[in-house]
């Protein structure tokens, strides 16, 4: 997701940074307060998959930025030693998209619940969609709003029994795999906290992706939306139906297999009931808004020379005298 | 057809004049899109033409009354809403702030004579813009609304140059978390709105407060409340602000009082945003957005500040350390100590963790706080202006410099012992004030909003609640249109100057409207079908 | 196991106790979610118990610093973070306000003696959403956020009894929208939240400001800025819910002083917004939401207003008369001379429609701020407890009720002349305290929130705004906690009733972080990883 | 859309309209200020349409009620005479909501534009969606942002020179139909301003559906944006294809035919590039949340028999002695 030229900042400057010797990044050297959530909560596999993966990669550790709304999921970059921000309720992909376009250096990795995401953060999550910014983000969806304790979330299932319906809730909930590809996110997936080896191939399909990436996490609540997401965990007896992807093998079985690519396929899969399956529905290497303001910068630039700031700026006051 | 040294009125949404041929001089007004704003579409003969006539009217001061009655007359007959749309397009043109499009041509002719600097000419938001470019200002975001649009339309365009991005938000909410964000990457960043936008960027200027990120906040007002009055001019959100955010959530806020001066507080702002880490509020309005003036060119070699972040390696990092002023390191900042530090809107400790700790809660709060007590050490104390000491000081804030100092001057000519006091910085307030204010007997602010419940323009309420001193007066107006000389002079001194050649549209309501219901009913004109 | 009258406190998340059993006093504490809430999940060990743990030491006044010491020991070699958490529940539970638990067995006693009213027990949001219920409000809708949430659920679960609904919105701004829509409709609407949520409904309350629409908004306060200290107490919203909007956006801005005024100040405010068809917030906070007290029984026959629309036809209908004070009238009203109206936040003529005229926007302004005028004529005066006339004049808004004037009954005891003063209606002000302020030689607000640049409190720059009274000043706190009686005396009187017993946690660096760094560091325990 | 009863509302209070003679509902009695727009722009001619639908319905002149947010087609309620409000900018759908759930006896008519619905407003319109709320919304589309005067709007095609992408736009646009599907409206058409019949037959199969009703309808903003929809005006050389809808008449062309339950199908004709096709994309009967929380009410106030709302409260205080 990151790139190594950074011409995309002005006069190059976020590659300034001197080299010191480093080792290898390992699992104490980002790990930061020990998590506060619930003994059981999905989101420990999360965190756990995420050390993981950062591991496995090597990455920089000054160029990994964790990032999050509000809720118990959206706590994460306090878990996280790293640079990282805790911002306001819903606004997350918006600043992720700013440090992600002004940064092109850095791994810009984004953490959230259902509410954060689908509820009062749709409108950004759509647009950051559309526009391809990139990015990975990563929904955790407990069916349920954590933090403020039991209300119905917009991924709470018709029936659901909340503080804010206590009769159960009566409105239908929002399909995330639907949003997603309406909106055009790129790079879309679907996993389950119980599956931390899925988990980990799914973050790093979209940490290698360009663009828009977003996993949706069934992470269970226990404390309170228990065993919700059972039917898609195997040792619950449910089922974990994994999305098999073409192989372009033109075998006759490749026929029924998922094109990754194929929108309508894609939509076709997230129109299956609960809980549905699990792996990549939808990937698209359209351009990334990234990629298209460099282009638009750097034909900027070609028609100015080598001019510094100061030149640029002069020449355009010597047309206003 | 013209003759040399004319004034050349166009529509600069529709016509690019040679501005090289320096024959004539230039007013370029966007006549197609006010016109749409101030009606919702150009409403065909009733639109531009009529739009034009006011503003004629107010560049020649041409008798308002005399040519309202004309219009009304001319649609007479047809349905009443037409004649309203007509005299709202008039009025649109009227309130439109050409500045003294008059006097240009002597300041042509001034660059010829004088081996002064040159001079440059334009409107206060390019100024703005501009401004913000030579802080080092390269990322912003924001969403179009009057009279903020065209700051980020000439960012969007000119920050590619520079190699930086502008980029158009969803809304305002999204523009200012993207504002943010790119200010967290280590590039002091731009957003900015006008009243409704401002109002939805409060929450996420209240983390900037409280995460201690650096951010500039432009606020270019316009008639108010809600979607009021998009056309207009109003200096009506000055309280907002301040003290606009949930919690404590100190912030600076300056305001720029000449197009010039638009380009020299983008700077100020940027530096004092990036030395206190702090979100800082940039109050412009309708009339400098518009209004077209020449000044210096500034001396950019000296001016220009570097954007390039400050990446090198830290040995340690406390982003909130109690006893220094924060200070924001980027993201790609190697901690040879292995702490990275984070930025949070939770109360936190100095590694920015989340904390419960009633007595970190009250140092942070202190720490968040006293930086602006500092800041107000630094600030210098502004010159007054006419008399040093004597009867009357008029205490100004944004774009009413011109009309106040001009309002002395002619008060002297007419025997007031009187002088100005106009202040760039309103939170918070320079130190010192007091001092000047023992100079003077009476002391009344000269402000475009309204008296208040309790009688206090919005800059009185605040010098009053710090300084406690009863001679503090204002005289306000909030009929959307910028001031005139003698109307301060009749306003600050009633009675008096009323023999003053010149047309008043609203003296007869100043500062409340209750007296004048049917005055005012006159103006109710849209009988025709509610 | 528990002796008759004990006290059986409980998790009332996850027990239901039979709360016909009045052989104990229960006092159910939402342990589980407010661990959640304090910590992001409870943390195992750390959590519920430890929470219980800081509860209890607040309940029986036990040694907060021995006890933090313990606990730091207790979780000692562990990474730091796990202490850090460890104390974060300790302080959240310490900071939770149960209230005089230990006096309502006395009060259930009270009731068999005295042949007086019967007393309901409840908590203040309880309160406050009977109240609104009383007050003939039969719509809202609410986004979650704690302290608002449980209005928001008590209403939910119990408006569908009374034929209305309340709807979880998917966010603050589209729920105060939804609000204003129920209120257009004809049946006056609540929306409601706490810090970031007001915040993100700062625009659309301009709206009602500007179209006069009636509307209750409720601000349980909460530790700000921004996330802030979401389960500690604080009183820092005073400025914006009166300034907060952008452009002269009148409103009303009331405060409950106890549970039982939540009640009630819920029924001044469906008064107020009807009367003066205007948004009207009512401030309350984490202390009043969740502290249960018990009250005399209101008088429900006397009390309940009737919701039911007047949807009369009428022969003619201006929304916006300058004359008189708007008076929303439903869709579904007939208007026999065919004329409906508008309700727009555009500025706007007599019946709703778009005007540019500078005598309209004056007069429109002037309506809109003379309403509150007019209302502040017909506030009453509070009376003033204690001393009518004295040494000392404390005054104080909201939930201080209590402490402030224990603090004026045990500060007479020790021969102090002071009296105290406690407001209801803080925007507009009540007409006539100047009458008051002149009978003490000092007034001091006592006030939850920060001193701000200048060094006074939120109350006290209004008032000082207005009066101009040097003597105002303020004593003002920002930990999180509720006032203790002593605290207030140590206070208000700098070195005098030191001797008084009883902890006071904050009283170093009560009002001013700054000299005590170290002090404050010492809390700052998370060194692990940053 | 509107319906007879009231029980919704609290004591009937709705219904409390005395009746006064009436004549029919004429052109004149619904027309309000003479409209501000542009000459030539697309939106006269939806008021043209929206006059004619309310004089062929007939409908009580006092339970019209017409919205809008900001934006240059949001000054609609201006142009009608009748209830109304001119809210803020993209928040219209829960004002309208506010509106349609507590006075079911009322029509709601709610309009805006391309912005105001898809860019600030994309996260309320598709609440309103998934909630399915009473309402009819006629969204003007017309690929810019007018009242500003020329800004790229959310459906702004990749390459249009704006005054904030001056070398052309170059985000992905939003696809409208798309958002609609995937959200949950449950009635989803699109229209063209110069197909006055066509557009007319849409707001009447909307009034005429129960649920939340959308129309997109291309409306040319001269001023901006001119001919942009000529590919859609056969008067300008274009088509104006509409969708066949089956007739289910089991003929073999009706198999070929849509069907405009067929979600999947739906959302197929939404992947057609511009100008696409015209007519009723999606419309399903699912329960609206207006049906649902009566329901609700009804329930919980048949086990109070008649109880009135003091003796309800007083029950409640009792048990709180
Ligand atoms: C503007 C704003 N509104 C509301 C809240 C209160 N709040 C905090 S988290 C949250 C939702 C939590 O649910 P989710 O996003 O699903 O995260 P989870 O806790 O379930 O992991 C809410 C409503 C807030 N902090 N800010
Ligand atoms: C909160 C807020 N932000 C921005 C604006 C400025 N504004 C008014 S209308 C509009 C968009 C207009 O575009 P559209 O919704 O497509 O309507 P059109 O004028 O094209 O019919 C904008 C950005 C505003 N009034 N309020
Ligand atoms: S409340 Fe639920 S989501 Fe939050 S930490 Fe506990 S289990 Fe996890
Ligand atoms: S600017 Fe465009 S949308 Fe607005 S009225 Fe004119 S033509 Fe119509
Ligand atoms: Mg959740
Ligand atoms: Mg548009």
């Amino acid at each position: 997701m990151s790139e190594a030229n950074t011409n995309g900042s002005p006069n190059g400057g976020a590659t300034a940074t001197a080299e010191a010797p480093r080792e290898k990044l390992n699992k104490k050297a980002i790990t930061a307060d020990h998590p506060t959530w619930c003994p059981g909560c999905g989101d420990f596999a999360v965190l756990a998959s995420f050390y993981k993966v950062l591991e496995k990669r090597n990455l920089d550790h000054e160029k990994i930025v964790t990032l999050a709304g509000i809720g118990c999921s959206s706590r994460f970059p306090y878990f996280v030693n790293g640079h990282g921000a805790h911002f306001i309720h819903g606004r997350a992909v918006p600043l992720a998209s700013g440090i992600s376009l002004a940064r092109p250096d850095l791994n810009v990795f984004l953490f959230g619940g259902d509410g954060d995401g689908f509820s009062i953060g749709g409108n950004h999550l759509n647009h950051g969609a559309r526009k391809n910014i990139n990015m990975v983000y990563f929904i955790m969806d407990n069916f349920v709003y954590g933090l403020t304790k039991k209300q119905t979330s917009p991924t709470s299932p018709i029936g659901f029994k909340s503080k804010t319906d206590p009769t159960g809730a009566i409105d239908m909930p929002v399909n995330p795999m639907k949003q997603l590809i309406s909106a055009g996110a790129s790079f879309i997936a679907r996993t389950h906290a119980t599956q931390v080896k899925h988990m980990m191939e799914m973050i790093e399909r979209a940490m290698d992706h360009q663009g828009f990436s977003v996993i949706e996490c069934l992470s269970e609540c226990v404390e309170f939306y228990p065993d919700v997401f059972d039917p898609a965990d195997p040792k619950k007896g449910g089922s974990f139906e994994l999305i098999q992807e073409k192989k372009w093998d033109n075998t006759p079985e490749d026929e029924l297999r998922h094109d990754v690519t194929d929108e309508l396929a894609a939509y076709k899969l997230a129109q299956l009931p609960f809980p549905g399956v699990f792996g990549v529905f939808y990937q698209s290497d359209r351009p990334t808004k990234n990629a298209l303001e460099k282009k638009w910068i750097e034909n900027t630039r070609e028609k100015l020379g080598n001019a510094t700031d100061v030149e640029i700026l002069q020449k355009t006051f010597d047309r206003m005298k | 057809f013209l003759k040399e040294g004319g004034v050349l009125l166009y529509d600069s949404d529709n016509v690019e004049p040679n501005l090289d041929d320096k024959r004539f001089v230039y007013v370029g007004v966007p006549i197609t899109g006010l016109t749409v704003e101030a009606l919702g579409g150009t409403a065909k003969d009733k639109g531009k033409n009529i739009f034009v006539l006011g503003l004629i009217t107010k560049i020649f001061s041409l008798d308002v009354e005399k040519l309202k009655r004309i219009i009304t007359e001319k649609f007479a007959g047809k349905d009443e809403s037409i004649v309203n749309t007509a005299l709202m397009a008039f009025q649109a043109g009227y309130a439109y702030p050409v500045g003294k499009v008059l006097t240009h041509r002597y300041q042509f002719e001034k660059i010829e004579k004088t081996g002064e600097r040159p001079q440059i000419t334009m409107d206060g938001n390019t100024a703005l813009a501009f401004g913000l470019i030579a802080a080092g200002v390269r990322y912003g975001a924001g969403y179009p609304i009057t009279p903020w649009s065209s700051v980020m339309e000439v960012l969007r365009t000119q920050l590619p140059k520079y190699g930086g991005i502008f980029v158009q938000a969803e809304d305002e909410l999204g523009a200012v978390s993207l504002a943010l964000g790119f200010s967290f990457s280590g590039y002091l960043a731009v957003t900015g709105s006008a009243g409704p936008g401002i109002s939805l960027k409060t929450e996420a200027i209240g983390w900037a407060s409280m995460a201690e990120m650096p951010l500039i906040i432009c606020n270019i007002q316009r008639g108010g409340p809600s979607t009021g009055l998009p056309t207009n001019v109003e200096q009506s959100d000055l309280h907002q602000a301040i003290y606009g955010g949930h919690g404590d959530s100190p912030r600076v806020v300056l305001a720029a009082s000449t197009v010039e001066d638009c380009f020299y507080i983008a700077i100020e702002a940027g530096r004092i945003a990036r030395k206190y880490s702090t979100p800082v509020f940039i109050l412009s309005d309708t009339s400098l957005a518009t209004r077209i003036e020449a000044f210096d060119e500034p001396d950019l070699p000296k001016l220009m500040v570097d954007p390039k972040p400050d990446m090198t390696p830290r040995a340690t990092h406390k982003p909130y350390p109690l006893d220094q002023i924060t200070q924001h390191i980027p993201p790609g900042t190697r901690i040879l100590d292995g702490k990275y530090p984070l930025m949070s809107g939770l109360e936190h400790d100095e590694m920015g963790h989340p904390t419960g700790s009633p007595k970190l809660h009250m140092a942070m709060t202190a720490k968040r706080r006293n930086k602006l007590r500092k800041l107000a050490e630094e600030i210098p104390v502004p010159e007054v202006y006419g008399d040093p000491n004597g009867d009357t000081l008029l205490i100004g804030w944004g774009s009413t410099y011109g009309p106040i100092h001009d309002a002395v001057k002619l008060g002297q000519e007419n025997g007031e012992k009187m002088g100005a006091l106009h202040l760039r910085h309103l939170h918070p307030l320079p130190n010192g004030l007091e001092k000047i204010f023992k100079n003077f007997k009476r002391i009344v602010t000269v402000e475009m909003n309204d008296q208040g419940v309790y009688g206090f323009g919005q800059l009185a309420t605040i010098l009053r609640a710090r300084y406690c001193e009863p001679k503090i007066e204002s005289f306000t107006k909030t009929d959307g249109l910028t001031f005139r000389v003698k109307e301060i002079l009749q306003g600050v001194f009633p009675g008096k100057f009323v023999s003053l050649r010149g047309y008043s549209p609203n003296r007869p309501i100043a500062g409340n409207g209750e007296q004048d219901v049917n005055l005012a009913r006159a103006e109710s004109i849209s009988q025709g079908a509610g």
